[in-house]
């Protein structure tokens, strides 16, 4: 468990000797939830994508979400973070925070990152700008006109690169990684913005069994501190690293709960699991 | 303890970057102004007056496509409308001279430009005030075109107008402006545009000193805009850019208001071409509504393309090569130009998709390499 | 440092070649300063092979002053700015004696200054607007005297015209014109009610609106008129829709300023037939040089459908003043031609005399030929004698002061009367 | 008073019958007459044309040649002659008094009789009046039509003359229209006067509306030239109802106009609508794909001379082959390289924009070329006196939704539509399932190419044939596409129509140029608010 420590350590280290200046926007979880999705329907001409979808995630939790192609994981997701306008309904960050009306960027800047589904990074940049980019500093315009990498900040780049396993590669462009490489770049760029919750789609699809093992660690020592959404389709990974799985179907909560609880569900074992295997 | 060394320095990219460039500016500028200045005419050394004028206006057609390229080549912004900008500065610089006419012109009148005094106007109109004092008609090249950037970009970049949408409403911007100067109610001269300028600053246009001071200052502001655009474009400012540029959506996730930066670099952008098109106007001595066409600004881009873009020099070599081989070809072969013209862009966009500056490229990186093989053929599905 | 070497190879050669000035030839060289490209090409074209003709033709003759001539043509491409480049490219670089070309307004005021600053010379061969007169300049068009206001004479006194459509491209051509004639038919009693004024844009396509306007404007009882200075292309789709709506020239005629013979064999005219156009030349006038010259013409062009038009003529006229010019003159230095060029008279292609004038405007006969079904344009009208160009129009208040004279002791082209002062001049 | 002019009428008929009578004589006189037109100058003609009225019908196919501009003198021997143009450019002669037919001539060898605008109203007034007996009722209502105009007392006294013969309804509405405008105003007898404005009630004819106004205009003072209060009260009614129609038609007028104009831009859209929209190609050279087309028809027109009326139909498909050939041959050598590259596409097409204008310019010069309007294509459909439509325009409006329609089936009920869809929707799915992608992909540009070839020929009826034909249009097809919605056909026809509305209705409140530019900037400004056009393709998809 070397990486788990490590990140935990360097997670601290870093908030001790930087967000003591700037604190993150203070999120109310005086009811320890801290996201609150509430009756949320989208639809794409005349298709329902999200059907009054009901999800609590609690701050510090690792919940999967699971589901068939179309569930409407995807679009859940789009919805957090402000990429689709819902229909209907809700979505707070803790108690105060509406997501709703925010926009992609604001809401990142509250500390919600996302990893895309396709590693989506940026493939003409080397690994080290992918980075430095995605470090929680101010990102107004005339700040970047100016900003430089001060000592703290690259060491904790190095720390990222040395969790993410890019170090020998921190010079190279992002697009000549492998697919896996990208993969973990792209978690090594929620990882350095140092969100409170991250919501990451497909993490491990295209990884091998032991790049998979390693993000299935990595994910389980980020909860606690960070709280954390895995979209996956890969069951053996969803059961090593969860603890409460959330099933979607047809936009809607078809089943919440343990993962044995879960896969006992009559309901899940007929429209989802029943078709496995 | 870091192991890491930070790679981005931007004072470092200028040192490394720009010097030959500035070298073979200056190099070039200055031998010319030389040679046309103190070598007698006689001396097969001599630089004529019209290579000046011509060396003069390449050098603002290249801060043209040094503009476009800001906004192209490196945002993904392909702008078929600079030339808008380009003609809205021009017009304010031919505004000036025109106020510095006075009452030299064919009329006498001592307020009114020539076409007003025969169109029949009695007074200026409101927003020629004042654009007989330079510093007001400076202020003016830099506000109108940045302005009309500003609301322009904010609207379309705000609603996420991108790719060909937006191509196609820059277009829109460009050929509605052309019409909207055609009309001689508007006070801009109509079709004619504004010609017959005398002095500027109280210096006399037509002497070879003024030309020659004006070459210059041509090629220090290209200079200082190629400086700037590279600061700019190593900044983390730049490395932001170009993230829009290749993922718009992993930007905005990590938090940046990509419109804005896409919104202030157009604004950058389009100040530059005022700045061409002012310091054109002067050197070519007119300025009318064609400046605004389409095809114009069309040209421009492919200006770049040719030299090849998100590479600032290659903008600027593209747009000194085409105006050469046009300005060879149309006195050379003045009925088959066209066939040449068209077929070099044609073979540049098959064959060089990196442009010329793409053969010479830094060779060194395999990486470069690489990125390279992979850009040529890399499908660019945003904008589909 | 490939990069390097490649840049300063590019502006060694680009110096080198561009500094590389012309030779003493000993050849007389004439620069053809027309576009052959672009949106003017249309037009523009035919003048550059009427020059070329007219060159071969004098070098038939051995030339001038013992010399060949040489003519220089280069491609302007319709790009304004790109004028004033390309004059001073011929007079510094090419050291041409003399020029022939342009053709739009803008064009002319492009190489106004260059012209000027560079002493060189520049025959203009298009009717214009008048309000301009430059020492370096020789106008063989017709100024707006000598084409719109016998045009708009006629339609007054032959046809009884009543109520005026005045429709033009938005430009200055147009614009001036209109503002000359708007004046005019205001001192001729004509009610502004009965004046209407349209301006379109260039290549305007879509008549139907503007033509339905005037048929209704037409249909008061009251005979109506239209005066059209429509430029170039969008003549075509204003005439086809004018015949398939209908208005006849009986009902409503149209007199055209810009629309000659070339821009006719474009179109189908049978449903133009008795429209009108004003020019100081048709090529269905009879006369021996006419004759031999639309032959000429057909020869060297080796196309037997190919028409002449009025800017031919004004070419030609310049073509052969210049060459007198220089023979008096006995050089072909710009000064000594420019005096010798006043009062040199040529024959015209209408069995008259063109005159210069001191104002390097020329006396020209007005024409108003009704439009034939076989696209040719047949004299209806003429002027007993040859009209003087007027730089400055009369009827405009800017202007009415102002006169042109190029001979001492006034030696001006703006010159005040009231004020007795030259202004605007750029030596 | 009334009686006296009977009796004058009396005469003249009399005279009339009398003339009739003795044609030969007629032929005789006018043969001495026709000679004096040789050698005479314009001005003295009408003096010598007017004696031709006396001629009556024997002198109508001199006068109508004259009219016509076919009347000649024969130089060998000053024979006034009819000629009409013949295939190898000989006129085929014959006597304009005898109609005997004579040996064909060169042009050369005669000499045309000159004719201007005053001789030609004068001619048609003679005309009219001869023919206002003949037998064809149309002849008589178009001879009535003329001198509606004209309430002369000679041409009053023939229509009461015809009126008593006449016996065709609507030849005689239209002179009971003219004697009442006739009564209307030379009339002092209020009830005569009421009962011509009766007569005078619906008729849309202009001069209806043109004497009501006169009527009730009031001089400087403000006083009302007429001076009877009930007729002008009847007048004011009459006239106000004339006006309501008049606007009623003025905005079916414009509503045509905005269509037709829609039609236009749908031609000359459609078939980017295919390479841009459907390929995603920036197609710069979609213009000059167009003026190929155009010159196509021109081609056509020269390689069948004898059947000039058929042409343009040959021109059709003749424009599709041509265009649609030449836009596979674009795609295969340029922009089959630039695959995923839709900027570049945008400079290659440029490039060949280039080529093509100057290629163009290089085989048929600079100049515009004709192409020559079919009958059936010229003239307008009157339906009343105010309102008619252009035939051009109408078919071309119905030929622009017939290509629209076909374009539509072929995409929906082919083979290549299925695969077309396929490949724009999903290209690597296509080709995992055997479609042949590049074969797709030079049909489609082939079939766009093709198309605008097709809007060409039409064009071609409407305005210049020349190398900047395609430059004209090619900004307007973009913005058509764009605000439709790109990928969209649906929208093309939608977007079409409505900027043709918009600006057909804008023109008459802004003029020409503003329009351009309002609309120019309302497109500006609708693209905000809909990033992706009217009909925006939806959904995951179009991410």
């Amino acid at each position: 468990m070397t990486i788990l420590e490590d990140v935990k350590q360097a997670v601290q280290r870093r908030q001790s000797n930087f967000f003591s200046a700037k604190p993150p926007p203070a999120v109310d979880i005086s009811h320890q939830v801290l996201l609150y999705v509430e009756g949320l329907s989208v639809s794409f001409d005349g298709f329902k994508a999200l059907n009054n979808l009901n999800l609590y995630i609690n701050d510090g939790e690792l919940r999967c979400l699971i589901g068939a192609n179309g569930a409407g994981k995807t679009t859940l997701m789009d919805v957090i973070t402000g990429k689709t306008h819902p229909d209907t309904g809700h979505v707070y960050f803790g108690q105060t925070i509406d997501l709703l009306g925010k926009s992609e960027s604001e809401i990142a800047q509250l500390g919600i990152g996302r990893k895309f589904q396709k590693p989506t990074v940026f493939e003409e940049q080397s690994v080290l700008a992918n980075l430095e980019l995605a470090m929680k500093v101010n990102k107004s315009i005339i700040s970047t006109l100016w900003a430089k990498l001060s000592p703290s900040e690259l060491d904790w780049i190095s720390q990222v690169l040395e969790i993410i396993g890019l170090k020998s590669q921190y010079r190279m462009l992002a697009g000549a990684l492998s697919h896996g490489q990208k993969q973990w770049l792209e978690i090594g760029m929620l990882l350095i913005a140092d969100p409170r919750l991250m919501l990451v789609d497909e993490p491990v699809a295209g990884m091998t069994a032991q790049e998979t093992e390693r993000t299935a660690e990595l994910l389980t020592s980020l909860a606690g501190d960070r709280t954390v959404v895995v979209v996956e389709h890969d069951m053996e990974f969803v059961r090593s690293i969860a603890k409460t799985v959330t099933v979607l179907h047809q936009g809607s909560v078809l089943a919440e709960g343990s993962m044995s609880d879960v896969q006992n569900n009559p309901a899940v074992i007929e429209v989802y699991l029943g078709e496995e295997d | 303890m870091s192991t890491i060394r930070n790679q981005f320095s931007s004072l470092h990219d200028l040192r490394e970057k720009a010097p030959i460039f500035l070298a073979v500016l200056f190099g070039t500028t200055i031998y010319a102004s030389v040679c046309n200045l103190w070598v007698p005419e006689e001396s097969i050394f001599h630089v004529t007056t019209y290579t000046i004028t011509l060396l003069g206006k390449y050098l603002c057609y290249a801060l043209l496509a040094l503009s476009v390229d800001v906004v192209w080549g490196y945002c993904g912004i392909l702008s078929l409308g600079h030339g808008a900008f380009f003609a809205l500065g021009g017009y304010t610089m031919g505004m000036y001279l025109m106020r510095q006419v006075g009452d030299r012109g064919v009329y006498g009148d001592p307020l009114l430009p020539d076409f007003m005094v025969f169109l029949d106007w009695q007074e200026l109109p409101w927003f020629w005030h004042g654009f007989d004092q330079f510093w007001v008609a400076m202020l003016a090249m830099i506000l109108v075109p940045g302005l009309l950037a500003f609301v322009f970009g904010w609207l379309a970049f705000r609603s996420r107008v991108a790719g060909v949408y937006l191509s196609i409403m820059t277009q829109a911007l460009t050929y509605a402006l052309m019409l909207a100067f055609f009309r001689n109610e508007m006070g801009f001269g109509g079709n004619n545009g504004l010609t017959d300028f005398k002095d500027i600053l109280g210096f006399n246009l037509q002497s070879d000193n003024v030309r020659v001071a004006l070459f210059l200052c041509s090629a220090v502001v290209l200079a200082l805009a190629y400086c700037l655009s590279l600061l700019i474009m190593s900044s983390r400012f730049g490395r932001v850019i170009l993230g829009v540029r290749d993922a718009e959506n992993r930007a905005r996730f990590i938090g940046f208001k990509t419109e804005n930066y896409k919104v202030s670099l157009f604004v950058y952008s389009a100040i530059l071409a005022a700045i061409a098109g002012a310091l054109y106007v002067p050197q070519v001595g007119i300025i009318n509504p064609g400046e605004f066409s389409p095809l114009n600004s069309i040209e421009v881009v492919v200006w770049v393309a040719v030299g090849g873009r998100g590479t600032l020099y290659g903008a600027i070599v593209g747009a000194l090569l085409v105006n050469y081989a046009k300005t060879r070809f149309t006195a050379v072969f003045p009925e088959a130009w066209l066939f040449a013209l068209g077929a070099l862009f044609v073979s540049v966009t098959i064959f060089l998709p990196q442009g010329l500056m793409g053969l010479i490229k830094d060779k060194r990186s395999v990486t470069g390499k690489l990125f390279f093989w992979r850009k040529g053929r890399k499908p660019e599905e945003e904008i589909v | 440092m490939k990069f390097n070497k490649l840049i300063k190879a590019t502006a060694a050669a680009l110096s080198l070649t561009l500094s590389f000035s012309a030779l003493a030839a000993d050849t007389i060289k004439v620069g053809v300063l027309h576009s052959l490209s672009g949106t003017m090409a249309i037009s523009e074209t035919t003048l550059k092979d009427t020059v070329l003709m007219m060159i071969e033709e004098q070098n038939k003759k051995g030339g001038l002053l013992g010399k060949q001539l040489e003519a220089v043509v280069v491609d302007p491409a319709s790009n304004w700015p790109l004028f004033a480049e390309k004059t001073r490219e011929l007079i510094s670089k090419e050291d041409v004696d003399v020029i022939f070309g342009c053709w739009t307004s803008v064009s002319r005021k492009s190489v106004l200054p260059v012209i000027e600053e560079l002493n060189g010379l520049l025959f203009y061969p298009v009717q214009y607007e008048g309000e301009e007169s430059s020492k370096n300049v020789f106008y063989t068009g017709a100024a707006p005297n000598q084409q719109a206001i016998p045009a708009v004479d006629y339609l007054m006194n032959e046809l009884g015209v009543k109520r005026w459509v005045l429709a033009g491209t938005d430009y200055v051509y147009p614009r001036t014109t209109n503002k000359i004639l708007e004046a005019y038919l205001i001192a001729k009693g004509v009610s502004p009610d009965d004046i209407m004024i349209n301006y379109t844009p260039f290549g305007h396509s879509d008549w139907q609106s503007i033509v339905s306007d005037v048929k209704k404007f037409g249909s008061t009882g009251k005979k109506a008129a239209v005066v059209s200075t429509i430029n170039g292309d969008a003549n075509v789709p204003f005439y086809k829709e004018l015949g398939n709506q209908g208005v006849s020239a009986e009902d409503i005629p149209v007199i055209a300023f810009s629309v000659g013979e070339e821009e006719l064999s474009g179109l189908d005219t049978a449903p133009l037939v008795g429209h009108l156009a004003a020019w100081n030349y048709f090529q269905s006038v009879e006369s021996d040089e006419n004759t031999a010259f639309i032959e000429q013409w057909k020869t060297f062009i080796k196309d037997d459908k190919r028409v002449t038009n009025d800017p031919m003529e004004a070419t030609y006229i310049g073509f052969n003043m210049w060459a007198k010019a220089v023979e008096k003159a006995g050089t072909t230095d710009v000064d000594s031609v420019e005096q010798a060029m006043i009062g040199i008279t040529t024959p015209n292609l209408t069995g008259g005399i063109a005159v210069m004038n001191s104002n390097h405007h020329l006396s020209k006969p007005v024409l108003i030929g009704e439009i034939q079904d076989d696209g040719q344009i047949e004299t209806v009208w003429e002027t007993d004698g040859t009209v003087i160009g007027d730089a400055w129009s009369n009827f405009l208040p800017s202007s009415k002061d102002l006169i042109s004279d190029w001979t001492a002791p006034v030696s001006c082209g703006n010159f005040n009367t009231k004020t007795a002062k030259c202004s605007g001049q750029n030596f | 008073m009334i009686s006296l002019v009977k009796h004058i009428l009396g005469i003249t008929l009399l005279i009339f019958s009398f003339a009739i009578s003795a044609a030969d004589e007629v032929e005789l006189d006018l043969r001495q007459i026709s000679q004096q037109l040789v050698g005479a100058k314009l001005k003295a003609l009408p003096v010598i044309i007017k004696q031709f009225e006396a001629g009556g019908e024997v002198a109508l196919p001199m006068l109508d040649a004259m009219l016509k501009g076919r009347l000649f003198i024969r130089k060998s021997d000053k024979l006034i002659v009819v000629g009409e143009r013949q295939e190898n450019g000989d006129y085929a002669l014959m006597d304009a008094l005898s109609a005997e037919s004579l040996t064909a001539l060169p042009k050369k060898q005669l000499k045309k009789v000159k004719v201007n605008n005053r001789l030609r109203m004068q001619l048609r007034d003679i005309i009219a009046r001869v023919t206002l007996f003949s037998a064809d009722p149309d002849i008589r209502e178009s001879a009535v039509r003329n001198m509606l105009n004209k309430t002369s007392k000679d041409n009053i006294a023939m229509l009461e003359q015809a009126k008593n013969v006449e016996t065709d309804s609507s030849v005689m509405e239209l002179i009971d229209l003219a004697l009442a405008i006739n009564v209307l105003t030379t009339s002092d007898i209020q009830a005569e006067r009421l009962s011509a404005l009766e007569i005078m009630d619906g008729s849309l004819e202009p001069i209806v509306f043109n004497t009501l106004s006169t009527l009730l205009a009031q001089d400087d003072a403000g006083n009302n030239l007429e001076a009877d209060k009930v007729i002008r009260e009847k007048a004011l009614k009459l006239k106000n109802s004339i006006q309501q129609e008049i606007d009623f038609y003025e905005l079916m007028e414009k509503l045509f106009f905005g269509l037709s104009l829609g039609s236009v831009l749908l031609l000359a859209a459609t078939g980017l609508a295919i390479t841009f929209g459907v390929m995603g190609v920036l197609n710069m050279a979609h213009g000059e794909l167009i003026m190929i087309g155009a010159y196509t028809a021109y081609v056509v027109q020269l390689l069948m001379p004898n059947t000039l009326e058929y042409s343009i139909l040959v021109a059709i498909p003749a424009a599709f082959l041509v265009a649609g050939a030449v836009g596979v041959l674009i795609q295969r050598g340029v922009i089959r390289f630039l695959h995923g590259r839709p900027l570049e596409t945008l400079l290659a097409t440029f490039g060949i924009s280039l080529i093509l204008q100057q290629a163009v310019r290089s085989i048929f010069s600079p100049l515009n070329r004709q192409v020559v309007s079919p009958s059936w294509l010229s003239g307008s459909w009157e339906l009343n006196p105010i309102f008619s439509l252009t035939y051009n325009r109408l078919y071309i409006l119905f030929f622009a939704l017939l290509v629209f329609f076909i374009l539509q089936l072929v995409l929906k009920r082919t083979s290549l539509g299925l695969n077309v869809r396929a490949v724009s929707q999903n290209r690597g799915m296509a080709k995992a399932i055997g479609v042949r992608t590049e074969w797709v992909d030079a049909m489609t540009f082939g079939l766009g190419s093709g198309i605008a070839g097709i809007a060409g020929v039409a064009l071609s009826q409407l305005t210049n044939v020349g190398p900047n034909l395609g430059q004209a249009y090619i900004i307007d097809s973009f913005m058509v596409v764009v605000f439709g919605g790109v990928g969209n056909l649906w929208g093309t026809l939608v977007g079409a129509f409505s900027l043709g509305m918009l600006n057909k209705f804008l023109e008459p409140v802004t003029g020409a140029v503003l329009a351009n530019i309002v609309i120019l900037v309302s497109i500006i400004l609708f693209i905000q608010k809909r990033p992706r056009g009217l009909f925006p393709q939806k959904g995951r998809a179009a991410e």
